[in-house]
């Protein structure tokens, strides 16, 4: 059963009254949420989250299935997320992908692998297209300008030595 | 909201159309045929399905009709060709991911899918390529399944739990076309007025569970009358055919229910099946002419009606006690009161109260949209009448009246929705200690058939097999008209009242009489329409 | 001029009238006896039961329900057969399948063949070929006997071997995301 | 007339993004100016320059802020951040070089509007300049530029900050309310208009990052002075976010009117060696895309691309050269405008889906015959039948692209293999979910 952390919990009490109606802060509630339930969103959470902010547990539900931002399965501790929309599509953000789940030994995207590290997603355009083909690791700044070759290292690095994570970056925004 | 109207022009004809009312209002309320999925008149504007396209003049594109404030002089147009087109295309779009499962879905033949395909649809089908596959059969909660390949996502239902219900168990959640109606789990789709989103739901994608698979919508006719669940009156239609009924759903009642109906009310044909009723008179006990030695004789309820009202006219109802509930109409109780009252001299005459449930505030209760405690629907109307033959009577008095003796013989009008009397065994017990019972009853009950002494059955029409009138709680007065026959011998009390009196009843007037032989298949004889 | 033509003297005769018809007989009679002992024989009688008619396909003899690859009926109890029957001999209760891919079907079908006027109009409403008008028709019964068939006779009498295929199936229809 | 740094003039400046660095460089000197200004006269000057939304839309800004009711109500002005038009880059760039201009053309603006509540709606993913705005936010706050009583003038506006969770539905105005509001981000039916009923029902004005800062330089300046760069029409600069097959893709801000392959063979450093323009989509992947022919002598307007049957939309120029093969292009767009499709209506939210669907068989080799006018077909008869305009903007690429390109796609179907890249293996492989 996930249970927000205490200091979680007053950083939603915080959030409630911030905005005009309480249910403008279901989005950063989600986002403090899955980072302490290790980045993915499950039911517990919801239902947590609907005790704490006395919202129906379904407009929430509603709220985290329709931004792509939540994930709704378990990931990986690295979530890399490669863009192929239009202009990375054409300059192989999908080769790029396809070359990095099989480094990390992932055969579906949504996956996690078995060393636990990594999930691959396809996303949209993040709005970088003049450093194409580019990702984003969980909700770090982008990696830029990749090609196939810093794409692998990149993997290799993330496998043995691990990424400079500030993941906990829900606390800051 | 002033009341006065606006010119405009619908098709052609010059209408007056109320201020402020949108198209589709106005449409409606001229008649004109709209195509329409998520616009309904009790719930907010969606404008999601896109079907209301009107042209008007002077606008390059299409309108949506349910969002579209009527303007003065404004000329509005849905039946030209580029109308026509943009609802036969936005039709396809609902289609092409629509699963092809009309025999199996219980929604055939009132699908407003069907209904429009036949009216505006393209019929050659080009999309060939795969379907966006969802679960079927999803169990939503105690009365209603959900299949989400059918749904056409025009939130009907989650408005209706949002706006009506305000229960906010329902929600459309992902993204796009992998969008799905559904439940958070553990909490389901479990409140009183559930069912009302399998009626507004246009396609087939909530069906009752009730209702699941037992009949076909167009084997089943209709019939208006009033709910008897509770003292509210709701006005319904109930659906049934030669087998007997099959479900009930409700009817636009501004004063009273609106659009919708609790789902008890749901139930409330039930115990006017066949299986439910009891179909002949029994006389049984000694000493009363039951010669088959079985200790009881089945007659037919006319005879048993009139043997009882000689026998009550000769000793002059001495020691005579009439036992009443709230469940039937206005006009039998005048009938049954006033052959007491005049024929009789006897003004012994007890009101049976049901609390469904906790002490009597509980009649009081209320659950703030449309069901209350009092589970009768013509409580008012039998306070009038007792009022009206001054009759002041306590239940006490009843009591110590069968135990001193005084009171020899009880005739007990019995409720025909037993399920709402949870005392009715210990009221059977109670009031069998008088010497002689009388009791007449819609309903079969395997107590009264298993009491022993000198007790006779006679057997009662339902709400549906006589017309009358109900007083709900707030003095309304609605009629209900006979539609229907189960029982072909039974009687109303106002019948009873008259064989009590000793007079004769004129046969009863025709109608498609229910259960009893061969009824021609409506469905085909009017082959036309079909 | 009158069309009547009255009978001419000779008519009173009879005999001619009655040598003339047997004629007729006899020539046929001595014509299939020559051509039968001679092998090629072109008289249209069939000697029933060893040889019988060739009906067409399109026949329309007894009610067939048709299965599914894995023997289960096809009928999904829609009531359209039931609908568009003219003598109204088909009645049907639907009941729940447990396997939620098939959801609905018949618990119990019956035809009251002694009211079927084997018009075909329930082969004609069928969505799904579930329902055919097969090529046999001589099904003799007693009056003791049921002539309410049901399932078992529909679909799985012994003549029909297990029961016949139905061109619609399920489960390729949902695999080709029909 | 090259590149004019007119907004960007100290972009390239690192500690422009910090507040002494942006007053340094003539930072929060308009604000004080525009607060003794009359607020109408604000929206006069705004008029006056003609000033046009830079989001997308290109609806003169002044207009917008006019349909405003004065009926008392409280006002909103919310920052149109979310950014997820495909090739659209430039107001990242903005927000994390100049974080302050913003603000300031925010608060000038909230000022011409009489709001007292403003909100930054940046989109999800855009963490890097959301953090630098939270911090530019703190530091004016900190300075008295927001809050209570700004620099004396007796006006007071909050500004905050608002992240988005990935829905380029929330780009479009209503549906940026919506998921304001804590709802899913689908828009709402227009009437009534965000400008009368918008944000909790209250009057709310909605404007790009771009269009913001604009208002610093118009109130500097004035009028007359802004409309020095740009055509009649259309004047002032713009920042084009261009990307695709150039040598040097970026950000780079021209004054409306400047010819398009100068942009892309000055500015951008020309096409990649041996490769040929084969078409531009000029604004964004929501505006028809020209042939190399058409880009000959289009300037970057908003009239000449309209007369070229196209948008000039966020400016967002993608260059697509010959060795791309458009159906494999054109796979990936559609399968954008699928998954970002919010669901609400039924025209969009099945005909997206049945767009990709043809595209993605084609693609695959599984073309059938007919397909190419089917693909025209629906895309004409989703447009203009659904709330907002993701509809429109998903159906025009697919009808500029099948008719402009029709070639490769009856070669495709045909042969069911591409004419541009024969054994192009993982084409198109946005795989349906």
């Amino acid at each position: 059963m996930f249970k927000l952390s205490a200091e979680g919990l007053n950083y939603v009490q915080s959030e409630l009254t911030r905005y005009e109606t309480k249910q403008s802060a279901i989005i950063r509630c989600l986002y403090r949420a899955q980072d302490e339930n290790g980045g993915w969103v499950s039911n517990d959470v919801i239902n947590a989250l609907s005790e704490a902010m006395a919202i129906p547990a379904p407009q929430i539900e509603e709220v985290a299935t329709f931004y792509t931002m939540f994930n709704r399965k378990p990931v990986g501790k690295y979530h890399i997320q490669v863009c192929c929309t239009l202009t990375c599509g054409m300059m192989g953000g999908r080769e790029l992908l396809a070359l990095m789940m099989k480094e990390a030994g992932v055969k579906e995207m949504g996956e996690v692998s078995k060393d636990g590290l990594f999930t691959f997603s396809k996303v949209e355009c993040l709005g970088s297209c003049d450093t194409a083909p580019m990702l984003q690791i969980n909700r770090e700044p982008y990696t830029e300008n990749l090609t196939f070759e810093k794409g692998l290292k990149l993997v290799q690095d993330l496998r043995t030595k691990g990424g400079k994570l500030e993941s906990q970056i829900s606390k800051e925004l | 909201m002033s009341t006065n109207t606006i010119p405009c022009t619908i098709n052609g004809k010059d209408v007056e159309v109320k201020e402020g009312s949108t198209i589709i209002e106005a449409m409606k309320a001229n008649g004109v045929e709209i195509a329409h999925y998520c616009w309904h008149p009790g719930l907010s504007v969606a404008g999601v399905c896109r079907m209301c396209m009107v042209e008007i003049e002077g606008n390059p594109r299409l309108q949506i009709a349910c969002n579209t404030q009527v303007v003065k002089g404004m000329k509005i147009n849905n039946t030209s060709d580029k109308v026509k087109d943009a609802v036969k295309w936005t039709l396809d779009f609902h289609l092409i991911n629509h699963p092809l499962d009309c025999p199996i879905c219980d929604q055939a033949g009132e699908c407003g899918l069907q209904d429009q395909y036949m009216h505006y649809g393209k019929y050659e089908p080009e999309m060939a390529e795969a379907k966006v596959k969802k679960h079927k059969v999803v169990d939503l909660g105690p009365r209603v399944v959900l299949d989400s390949e059918r749904c056409i996502l025009c939130s009907r239902c989650v408005r209706f739990t949002d706006e009506v219900s305000k229960t906010n168990e329902l929600g459309i959640f992902n993204r796009g076309d992998r969008a799905d109606i559904s439940t958070f789990p553990g909490k389901p789709l479990d409140n009183n007025y559930s069912m009302n989103t399998v009626d507004i739901c246009p396609v087939g994608a909530l069906t009752s569970k009730d209702f699941r698979f037992r009949q076909r919508a167009w084997l089943l006719k209709e019939h208006q009358t009033v709910c008897t669940g509770c003292s509210t009156g709701c006005s319904t239609k109930v659906f049934f055919n030669k087998e007997g009924l099959f479900r009930v759903k409700p009817v636009y009642n501004e004063q009273v229910n609106g659009h919708w109906m609790c789902d008890i009310g749901r139930d409330v044909y039930k115990f006017v099946n066949k299986e439910a009723r009891l179909f002949d008179a029994k006389v049984s006990g000694k000493g009363t002419g039951a010669g088959n030695g079985l200790g009881a004789e089945w007659i037919l309820p006319k005879r048993a009606a009139l043997k009882v009202g000689e026998t009550l006219r000769a000793n002059k109802g001495k020691g005579v006690a009439l036992v009443l509930t709230g469940q039937h109409t206005v006009e039998e109780y005048d009938a049954l009161l006033g052959f007491f009252k005049n024929d009789l001299g006897s003004d012994r005459v007890f009101h049976w109260v049901n609390t469904v449930g906790g002490g009597p505030e509980s009649l009081e209760a209320f659950d703030g949209l449309l069901l209350r405690g009092d589970r009768n629907p013509n409580t008012a109307g039998l306070k009038e009448s007792l009022q009206k033959f001054g009759i002041k009577t306590q239940w006490k008095e009843l009591l110590e009246g069968l135990a001193s003796g005084a009171i020899t013989t009880v005739v007990v009008a019995g409720p025909e929705n037993q399920t709402f009397f949870p005392d009715f065994k210990a009221k059977v017990v109670e009031l069998s200690k008088a010497p002689r019972l009388i009791w007449l009853t819609a309903g079969k009950n395997l107590d009264l058939d298993n009491l022993t002494g000198d007790v006779t059955l006679i057997p009662l029409k339902s709400y549906l097999e006589k017309s009358g009138t109900f007083v709900n709680h707030a003095g309304l007065r609605q009629k209900i008209a006979k539609g229907l026959t189960i029982v072909p011998n039974a009687l109303s009390l106002t019948e009873v009242a008259e064989l009590f009196a000793g007079r004769e009843i004129e046969a009863a007037e025709s109608c498609s009489s229910i259960g009893v032989g061969r009824v021609q298949n409506e469905a085909t004889t009017v082959r036309g329409s079909l | 001029m009158s069309l009547v033509q009255r009978p001419k003297p000779i008519a009173n005769w009879f005999l001619p009238g009655i040598l003339s018809g047997m004629g007729l007989t006899f020539s046929k009679l001595f014509w299939n006896l020559v051509t039968y002992v001679g092998g090629n024989r072109r008289i249209p009688t069939l000697n029933y039961p060893e040889e019988k008619y060739e009906y067409s396909p399109r026949f329309k003899g007894n009610h067939v329900l048709t299965v599914k690859k894995d023997g289960s009926l096809r009928c999904t109890a829609c009531m359209l057969c039931a609908t568009n029957c003219p003598a109204d001999c088909i009645t049907i209760v639907a009941a729940e399948h447990n396997d939620p891919t098939v959801e609905k079907y018949p618990i119990s079908y019956q035809i009251d063949v002694l009211r079927c006027v084997f018009c075909g109009f329930c082969e004609e409403a069928c969505p799904v070929d579930a329902i055919r008008m097969g090529p046999e028709w001589q099904t003799p019964g007693l009056n003791g006997a049921s002539f309410n068939y049901d399932i078992m006779q529909l679909a799985y009498r012994p003549q029909l071997k297990g029961g016949i295929a139905s061109v619609v199936d399920e489960k390729e229809r949902h695999e080709a995301g029909i | 007339m090259a590149e004019v740094k007119y907004l960007s003039e100290h972009y390239d400046k690192k500690e422009y993004r910090s507040l002494e660095g942006y007053k340094k460089h003539g930072g929060y000197e308009q604000l004080p100016k525009a607060l003794k200004m009359e607020a109408a006269k604000i929206i006069d000057e705004v008029k006056a320059a003609g000033l046009r939304g830079r989001g997308g839309a290109g609806f003169p800004c002044g207009m917008k802020w006019g349909f405003l009711p004065n009926n008392g109500e409280p006002r909103y002005l919310l920052c149109n951040a979310d950014e997820s038009e495909p090739g659209t880059f430039k107001d990242r760039v903005m927000m994390e070089r100049a974080p302050h201009q913003l603000i300031e053309g925010m608060l000038i603006a909230a000022f011409a509007v009489k709001s007292h509540k403003a909100y930054i709606y940046i989109r999800g993913e855009y963490t890097g300049p959301a953090m630098i705005l939270k911090q530019a936010l703190a530091e004016a706050k900190a300075a008295g530029y927001i809050g209570k009583n700004i620099l004396g003038s007796g006006f007071d506006c909050d500004i905050d900050l608002f992240i988005g969770a990935g829905a380029y539905i929330c780009g479009e105005e209503t549906g940026l309310i919506s998921s304001l509001e804590g709802y899913k981000g689908q828009p709402k039916l227009k009437p009534p208009f965000p400008a009368v009923q918008g944000y909790l029902r209250k009057p709310t004005i909605v404007n790009n990052v771009e269009t913001l800062a604009s208002v610093v330089n118009i109130i500097r300046d004035g009028a007359q002075a802004y409309r020095k760069y740009g055509t009649e029409k259309s004047p002032g600069t713009k920042l084009f976010s261009i990307s695709g097959n150039v040598n040097k893709p970026g950000t780079y801000e021209v004054p409306l009117g400047y010819k398009l392959m100068d942009l892309i063979n000055n500015e951008c450093g020309g096409m990649k060696p041996g490769r040929s323009l084969k078409a531009v989509i000029p604004g964004g992947s929501s505006a028809p895309v020209l042939t190399a022919k058409e880009c000959e002598n289009a300037s970057m307007d908003y009239e000449c691309i309209a007369s070229l049957g196209s948008m000039l939309g966020s400016g967002a120029v993608i260059v697509i050269d010959d060795s791309n093969c458009m159906v494999d292009v054109l796979s990936t767009i559609s399968h954008f405008y699928h998954h970002e499709s919010c669901g609400q209506c039924t025209p969009c939210r099945e005909g997206t889906g049945w767009v990709e669907k043809i595209i993605h068989s084609i693609v695959h080799g599984h073309g059938k015959a007919g397909d190419v006018d089917l693909l025209i077909k629906v895309a004409d008869n989703m447009k203009g039948r659904t709330i907002c305009a993701l509809a429109d903007a998903a159906a025009l690429p697919v009808t500029s692209f099948v008719t402009k390109f029709r070639g490769e796609f009856e070669y495709f179907v045909a042969n069911r293999k591409s004419m541009v890249k024969p054994n192009g293996a993982n084409l198109g492989d946005a795989h349906v979910h």
